[in-house]
């Protein structure tokens, strides 16, 4: 699914990549390259850059220097494409507490972010909230709207995740359903930069650590 | 076509999580009933306050928005779907016209028809009555328009309110000038037509070039 | 000499105006010129102090 | 051409640029005041309907000139760095702005001190300095907006929108208040502006809006270069400039 016409699989490459908030140095010449099948676990303190490798990788922000490229071509050049192939989960949760399970997957389906096709009560299912489809999410515990989002990934068909300490408020077998969903992924050719504080159990997955070390952080 | 459901989306969801949490839309619109209603106090019951009725609901609608627009994006940056918004395939400018068409909506038209009420419990002529309304009509989409886009450059900024209130009051000095003063000149029988087509011009500009300002704050304001 | 301070009997307007402009070029001649200054020491000071770890 | 200019498009290169050209910059500026003040407040006769309080309108006419000159400068910068991704048009629209917000005010208050002796009284709804307290509002609010957001960058492309955003109303806002003012007291000075002034008087008025026109450039040089050191604090080349300028101390 992931491999171009050529047979050249499509890579994810951070060239030189550096980044500023505020006045403070976060990374610098920061480089790497993966390719499908490969998950890459970012590792490092609180405050090192991960959120913010994260959100340069999505074309969210630019980057102080340096590109990030998907496919040979800078990501900024090919925005709404680039935004096809990728499914973020975010810091936050992304869903709207005043909404219920299904209305936030149908408003993420209708906004069409990593080509999500439509079966949200499947996915739902899959995420093991079935039993509350209807509910408000102000009612769901942090867990459960985390398996919201996580129902994103489900439904997903694009190449590349980003993934954002997606194990936060999870409890144990929402750690493996993680891990589940990040085999299938792999499996299928896609990629994923993930960043967490508890390292995902690597076995059958091709995870590969980068270390982040805050710059200049005395 | 799907950039259309996209859009469609966006507006359902605005409006049915404005309607789930009552309070929030009531609240431009009870300050704006208790900036009208004091006036009168302040004036005693003579007949000034029939001139000056005009001013005043305009004036508290400006007000009345200014207070809800920091509304626009508070639970989107709150909840994190903000950045699902910006990572949509579609083009962010035409949902942001989605999200002030929702803030016309929810937050101003009802100020509108509070405002004809208000103006009528004032003993305002029937004439100008309408031209107060209509004018209402054709000036509010730029309060959303103008006011989507000031929200978004302000999103998550401590002393976001006043901040918001400062950038948005000179954008909407012009659409006061001409609102207030259709309704006036009406109050006077002179023609109002010109005073209209201004209103209607800068409602047309707004609604082109809004959308895509919002979209390069709002772009700004994530990275 | 001094009816040309007297100004024709608007000194009281005349010369605030030109003061008060002389004060305004004033203000914005020194205050950058002198965060320059202070910017430069700031940054060298930073910049010793990251050197000398 | 075009490369060269890009070379002074890169920080470096205008901070460089800049050193040079700023001194000469308030030097002509203050050859220019000096002129224009001895053409103005000497040689110029005394004006046969405002006697001598016209005098103002050396002063007046030239920070009126630039409060707008100024935005279009900042909206222009504002423009280049959101599109063509300009580093160096976010650098010149942050230090622009407090310069115009400065000549803004003096606008006003020349203005009100301008129109006391003619309108007899401080402040008249005239259409002109109606439209200049509205530019100085939308000059504060980009102001504000820079104040209120911590990182550099993401100020600035936010203040470029919010600019080019007040560009686009400052003709809506000029043409409303003065269909507003004009409603209300019909236009009471037209001379103000009209071309037609002696000779003697208008050389000493272009000789003070060419000095003020010049100070602007200076000042807005100098500013620059204090935005360029606070953006590119991290970069090798200002780590060396800032090395070299302080290396004195460094060795006492």
């Amino acid at each position: 699914m992931a491999n171009t016409s050529a047979g050249v699989p499509k890579s994810l490459e951070a060239v030189k990549l550096s980044c500023v908030r505020g006045d403070r140095l976060v990374f610098e010449a920061l480089e790497f390259t993966l390719v499908p099948g490969e998950v890459l676990q970012l590792v490092g303190a609180n405050g090192s850059g991960k959120t913010s490798l994260l959100r340069l990788l999505s074309g969210l922000a630019l980057p102080y220097a340096g590109t990030v490229r998907w496919d040979g071509r800078d990501v900024h050049q090919q925005r709404l494409f680039w935004h096809r192939n990728l499914c973020v989960i975010g810091h936050l949760s992304g869903v709207s507490a005043s909404l219920t399970a299904r209305e936030n997957l149908a408003v993420a389906v209708a906004l069409g972010a990593g080509g999500l096709h439509a079966n949200v009560v499947e996915a739902l299912g899959v995420v093991g909230l079935s039993t509350c489809i209807d509910t408000l999410a102000a009612r769901l515990s942090a867990g459960q709207r985390q398996r919201i989002a996580l129902a994103r990934l489900v439904m997903s068909k694009a190449p590349v995740w980003l993934l954002d300490e997606p194990l936060t408020a999870l409890d144990l077998d929402g750690k493996r359903l993680v891990e589940s969903l990040l085999r299938t992924h792999t499996s299928r050719g896609g990629l994923a930069v993930l960043a967490t504080h508890q390292p995902v159990d690597s076995s059958n997955l091709n995870v590969r650590n980068f270390q982040l070390r805050g710059v200049g952080s005395e | 076509m799907n950039f259309m459901r996209a859009a469609a989306a966006i507006l359902q969801r605005d409006i049915r999580r404005l309607l789930r949490r009552r309070g929030q839309w009531t609240q431009p619109l009870m300050f704006f009933v208790m900036v009208v209603v004091l006036f009168p106090f302040a004036l005693g019951s003579g007949e000034i306050t029939a001139s000056i009725v005009p001013a005043v609901v305009w004036t508290a609608m400006l007000l009345a928005t200014t207070l809800s627009l920091e509304e626009i994006f508070r639970s989107d940056f709150d909840d994190g779907s903000l950045d699902q918004l910006a990572l949509s395939p579609h083009p962010l400018p035409l949902l942001l016209l989605a999200k002030a068409i929702a803030h016309w909506l929810t937050a101003l038209l009802p100020l509108i028809l509070m405002a004809g009420a208000l103006a009528r419990a004032l003993n305002l002529a029937p004439t100008p009555l309408w031209t107060l309304l209509v004018t209402l009509l054709l000036g509010t989409p730029v309060f959303s328009l103008v006011g989507t886009l000031a929200s978004a450059l302000t999103i998550g900024l401590r002393g976001g309110a006043l901040l918001l209130a400062l950038i948005v009051m000179p954008l909407y000095i012009p659409v006061l000038i001409f609102g207030a003063g259709a309704v006036n000149n009406a109050a006077l029988g002179l023609p109002t037509s010109g005073e209209m087509f201004f209103l209607a011009g800068l409602a047309v500009l707004a609604a082109t070039l809004a959308p895509f300002a919002a979209a390069a704050g709002l772009r700004s304001r994530l990275s | 000499m001094n009816d040309f301070f007297a100004m024709g009997g608007y000194a009281a307007f005349v010369w605030p105006a030109y003061g008060l402009t002389a004060v305004v070029l004033a203000l914005n001649a020194i205050l950058p010129c002198r965060r320059e200054r202070a910017l430069l020491r700031q940054l060298a000071a930073e910049a010793k102090r990251q050197g000398s770890q | 051409m075009f490369a060269s200019w890009h070379k002074y498009a890169s920080l470096m290169h205008f901070h460089a640029l800049s050193q040079r050209v700023s001194p000469w910059c308030f030097g002509l500026s203050a050859v220019l005041f000096a002129a224009g003040l001895i053409g103005g407040l000497g040689l110029a006769p005394t004006d046969y309907q405002q006697g001598e309080s016209f005098r103002i309108i050396y002063v007046h006419v030239p920070s009126a000139w630039l409060s707008m000159f100024a935005y279009i400068v900042m909206a222009t910068a504002g423009a280049l760095s959101l599109i063509w991704k300009v580093k160096l048009g976010e650098v010149i629209a942050r230090a622009c702005a407090p310069l115009g917000a400065s000549f803004t005010a003096l606008a006003l208050v020349t203005g009100a001190l301008w129109g006391k002796p003619m309108w007899g009284t401080w402040w008249a709804w005239d259409a002109r300095l109606t439209s200049e307290l509205l530019l100085l509002f939308l000059y504060l609010g980009y102001i504000a907006l820079q104040a209120a957001i911590d990182d550099r960058r993401a100020a600035a492309r936010a203040g470029a929108v919010l600019a080019l955003v007040g560009v686009v109303n400052i003709p809506i806002i000029h043409y409303s208040v003065e269909w507003w003012s004009t409603l209300h007291q019909p236009a009471t000075i037209t001379k103000l502006g009209a071309p037609s002034i002696a000779t003697s008087m208008l050389i000493p008025l272009l000789l003070m809006a060419f000095a003020s026109q010049v100070f602007f450039f200076a000042v807005l040089l100098v500013r620059t270069r204090c935005e360029i050191l606070e953006f590119e604090r991290h970069t090798q080349w200002v780590k060396a400039l800032v090395g070299r300028s302080s290396m004195p101390t460094v060795i006492a």
